[in-house]
């Protein structure tokens, strides 16, 4: 019962967030999503998932997305809000990605197992990030750190620039 | 008290008992805006200073009027404020009490004959309680507001929030706003 | 410069275009008509040995027995440490005259406390709007024979008995 | 939970009710406790908030309602449930009226993680102080969305600074955090004071220079995390009116409120948690405390007192401090605050390799630093005493009092005078 109501607010909020013209309220209703999801990791006995869910996509990533949406001039307009490649290369690729998530869905050999106790899962994860998992997790950090590194660079030209600037003028 | 179980319809008793119970929870947390026109301001702060502590009675201060139950013109109001004054007092939540503080905003006081001052408050809000004094000291204005507990002490709340909330004796400004 | 100083060379520097005050009334101020009113200020402004750069205080009164409006400007040099009044005449009716705010920027909000109090309209100001009293206020409160208005937006200006 | 479910079936004859109904009930009365020991001690803040302030600024405080004002938190709450509830003209609705539930249940859900005692906790989660820090972030968007729903620019400035200064500081505050989890080896919160023990140089803030450090820098990123003063710019009253909620009236104002001042005292209880060992008793150990009931009172009685501390210590920094700037708040976090933590966090790292956890060495560094703070400790009380002497004003400690304590004495204020010309002429003499 549990599930059914979570995954119904999950997919509910989500579809909002996709169907509304309102981009502020659409963000909003990611939230509820998120926090949705959340909880299904947490029926899913991944509680570490699930915290972490909530302390990166709530905590870090809805709020950076609310403040580039907040920050935005006329946000409002659909002009500015709405602007996509072609609708007709939207549909197709939409159709493709639903034909292969039901595909998979279809093809992958759902067993019903018995309900775990719930174990600590976060020494599991950490030891398979160090062992069996280290390469992609390296490769990981090191994206990450190009991300870093380039967005202080993003920052410093523009600095850079306006001081030029505000030399010239005066 | 008595008055108010002769007034009321059947039941009234227990409507009297609870209406004193939220009386006195709203009379010992009577929160006032912080905003001065004039001098008298300054005797405004000075009551919640250390010699005269409103906060003794549950009276602090708020910076926006949605949160504040009181609104206290202290000092000399131009007609310029007197339409920021009234936006001020309908920005107020429900239920809401004005207290006029010194001769100007009594009367106009010293500035009567002038071009530019309102001759009182009361001529475009509904003032509760007017205390006299130029600038009346920090005792006068405390005083002021316990009468506003005491008005509160005698108002059937419960009945009045069922029935009407509108002030007749409010003059309905509308150029104002 | 002391003020005989100022006095001489001022008159030498403007001929007879204009009228000095009785020295007996205490500060010199000269009056000058309203038509030199904006080029003499800019030559007092200007000028190397006046270079009265800062206006002090620019304010009006009304003569309604002269029919005459008096505008006054108090200006002073802070290289030269000297200070000058100068005045002029303009009519009540068509209470008109030239803007110094070109000149004193610092005339800006003079000349809407003017315009505002006394109804006297600046050309080429570039704000004229009331400065102290609403903007739906009417009349101007500082002319002599002014009448206030019975009520401002329903609230009256007398205190009922 | 299940077999706790089934005992409560069996005991009381419930059999014709299913087992699931009877966890949900159980669910619902556990979250109801919680919320109404967090709604009790919040409202019981904002009294002491006003009666320290009251004397800090030589003043009384609310005296009136009940013995020593002490109803006072009711009578406000009771008074703001009957204000009326205003929704601007110009407001999303739906959002304005959902930001402070948004608020509310973000710092009141972490109350459920919070080990008040032994076995007093609603729940015990493997992940206890991540979730904490997980949950606590609904806030940044509640606040958010009070601040763009009221359609208000001071609201809305509120709203951003407040969701800038919380996302910023998450970062120092979680790095703190995770210095203590390095040393303990478990997220739980139960497991983090297990490990602990009940002296002082048992404790974490204790165990070695680096975590003595982490309890300052995250003590401070709290503060911000909190909004309080010296960080308190989302609701700035001289500058923001009261940032964003500015708009809100009524019982939704109270929600704001009331979360502000749960958040003082979450922040002071996972600070006793990862630092000040808890709930345990000096010379009891956790075997001892759970088979006693007396022990169970004695730990949560420990645990709320060094909690109240806390408290105590945030509201008599509000009322000392004045406010920083923003762009100052912003350099603090990245600066500072963070290139520390990390130094902090790499020291533990390289402490627990050089001391692997039982050994006569590590107690030693325990003691010494023990030792450290006791010295700073008794510096900084004799420095307090040297100025409250010099000054030469009647110390009034007293906050309940009721009446004319603490009064204004003209003769020692000349006293002081004449201590201070004193001084003055003898080092004029001198010269």
């Amino acid at each position: 019962m549990v599930f059914y109501f979570t995954a119904l607010i999950t997919v509910g909020t989500a579809s909002y967030a996709v169907f509304s013209k309102n981009i502020t309220r659409c963000a909003f209703s990611l939230l509820y999503s998120f926090f949705g999801m959340a909880v299904l990791y947490g029926l899913l006995s991944a509680d570490f998932v699930a915290v972490v869910q909530l302390m990166i996509y709530v905590g870090g990533i809805l709020v950076l997305l609310l403040f580039a949406v907040m920050l935005t001039g006329n946000i409002e307009l659909a002009a500015n809000s709405n602007k996509t490649a072609s609708r007709w290369l939207g549909y197709p690729l939409g159709m493709v990605i639903f034909v292969l998530l039901v595909s998979v869905f279809l093809r992958v050999p759902w067993g019903k197992s018995a309900v775990q106790a719930y174990l600590p899962t976060i020494r599991a994860i950490g030891e398979s990030f160090l062992g069996r998992l280290l390469l992609p997790f390296e490769f990981l950090s090191i994206v990450l750190l190009a991300v870093v590194i380039g967005a202080v660079v993003i920052v410093r030209n523009r600095n850079v620039c306006n001081a030029s600037e505000e030399e010239e003028s005066t | 008290m008595d008055a108010m179980v002769e007034q009321g319809p059947e039941g009234s008793f227990v409507l009297g008992k609870v209406d004193d119970l939220l009386n006195l929870a709203r009379k010992n947390s009577l929160w006032y805006m912080l905003f001065g026109t004039a001098c008298c301001a300054i005797e405004l702060m000075q009551t919640g200073g250390p010699r005269s502590d409103a906060d003794r009675f549950g009276m602090v201060f708020r910076a926006t009027p949605r949160q504040s139950d009181t609104l206290i013109l202290a000092g000399t109001i131009t007609y310029k404020m007197a339409s920021r004054i009234r936006l001020l007092y309908e920005q107020m939540a429900e239920p809401k009490y004005v207290i006029a503080m010194g001769s100007c905003a009594n009367t106009g006081g010293l500035f009567q004959e002038s071009y530019a001052v309102v001759n009182g408050g009361d001529l475009f809000l509904p003032v509760d309680v007017y205390i006299p004094g130029c600038p009346p000291r920090s005792e006068s204005l405390i005083e002021g507001l316990m009468l506003i507990q005491q008005k509160i002490e005698k108002e059937p709340w419960l009945k009045k929030a069922w029935t009407n909330t509108k002030n007749p004796k409010d003059p309905q400004i509308e150029g104002l706003l | 410069m002391t003020s005989e100083a100022l006095i001489d060379y001022v008159k030498g520097l403007l001929g007879d275009k204009t009228k000095w005050a009785d020295p007996e009334a205490g500060d010199n101020f000269l009056t000058v008509a309203s038509e030199d009113w904006k080029n003499i200020c800019q030559t007092l402004a200007t000028d190397k040995k006046c270079s009265l750069t800062y206006l002090r205080n620019f304010t009006g009164t009304d003569y309604p027995e002269d029919d005459e409006i008096e505008l006054t400007a108090h200006t002073f040099s802070y290289s030269e440490k000297h200070g000058l009044i100068i005045k002029t005449r303009i009519s009540r009716e068509a209470a008109v005259c030239d803007t110094l705010s070109k000149i004193w920027p610092a005339a800006i909000w003079y000349e809407r406390e003017i315009f505002d109090l006394l109804g006297v309209s600046f050309n080429n100001h570039p704000d004229l709007r009331r400065i102290l009293m609403p903007e739906d206020w009417v009349g101007h409160p500082l002319r002599k024979d002014y009448k206030q208005q019975e009520t401002y937006r329903g609230i009256p200006t007398t205190r009922p008995a | 939970m299940n077999a706790l479910a089934d005992f409560i079936i069996n005991s009381l004859g419930l059999s014709g009710l299913s087992a699931e109904l009877v966890m949900l009930l159980l669910v619902v009365a556990v979250a109801a406790a919680v919320f109404g020991i967090g709604m009790t001690i919040s409202g019981l803040l904002t009294l002491a908030e006003r009666r320290v302030a009251g004397r800090i600024q030589s003043r009384i405080g609310p005296n009136r309602v009940g013995p020593f004002g002490l109803l006072q938190w009711l009578v406000d709450g009771l008074k703001l449930i009957m204000k009326e509830d205003v929704v601007p003209h110009d407001a999303d609705p739906h959002m304005f009226r959902m930001a402070p539930y948004l608020v509310v249940v973000g710092v009141f859900a972490a109350f459920a993680s919070l080990p008040f005692g032994q076995l007093l906790i609603a729940s015990d989660l493997n992940v206890g102080i991540l979730y904490l820090l997980a949950i606590t972030s609904l806030v940044t968007v509640g606040v958010l969305m009070s601040g763009w729903a009221s359609n208000n620019k001071w609201s809305m400035i509120g709203g951003i600074r407040a969701a800038a200064q919380i996302v910023s500081y998450e970062i120092p505050t979680a790095l703190s955090v995770a210095s203590i989890i390095l040393i303990s080896g478990t997220l739980s919160m139960q497991g983090i004071i297990n490990e602990q023990g009940g002296w002082p140089w048992q404790w974490y803030i204790f165990y070695n220079p680096f975590t003595f450090a982490v309890f300052f820098l995250y003590f401070t990123a709290a503060l911000a995390e909190g909004n309080r003063i010296p960080f308190d710019l989302p609701e700035a009253e001289s500058e923001l009116v009261s940032g964003y909620n500015t708009e809100y009236s009524g019982m939704r104002f109270a929600g704001f409120f009331l979360a502000e001042f749960a958040n003082i005292y979450l922040m002071s209880a996972i600070a006793t948690t990862l630092f000040f060992g808890g709930w345990q008793i000096p010379g009891v150990t956790p075997e001892q405390q759970a088979g006693s009931l007396v022990l169970q009172i004695t730990g949560m009685v420990v645990f709320m007192s060094k909690s109240a501390v806390g408290c105590f210590v945030v509201i008599w920094i509000r009322w000392t401090l004045p406010r920083l700037r923003i762009d100052q708040l912003m350099s603090l976090c990245y600066k500072y605050l963070i290139p520390l933590s990390f130094v902090c966090l790499g020291g533990n790292a390289i402490y627990l390799l050089i001391f692997p956890k039982p050994s006569s060495a590590n107690t030693l560094v325990h003691m010494i630093t023990t030792l450290f703070g006791g010295v700073l400790i008794v510096i900084f009380v004799t420095r307090v005493m040297y100025h409250h002497r010099i000054s030469g004003v009647s110390l009034d400690l007293n906050f309940l009092a009721r009446g004319e304590k603490g009064k204004y004495n003209p003769e020692t204020q000349v006293r002081a005078y004449g201590s201070f010309r004193k001084k003055y002429e003898k080092k004029q003499g001198a010269k």
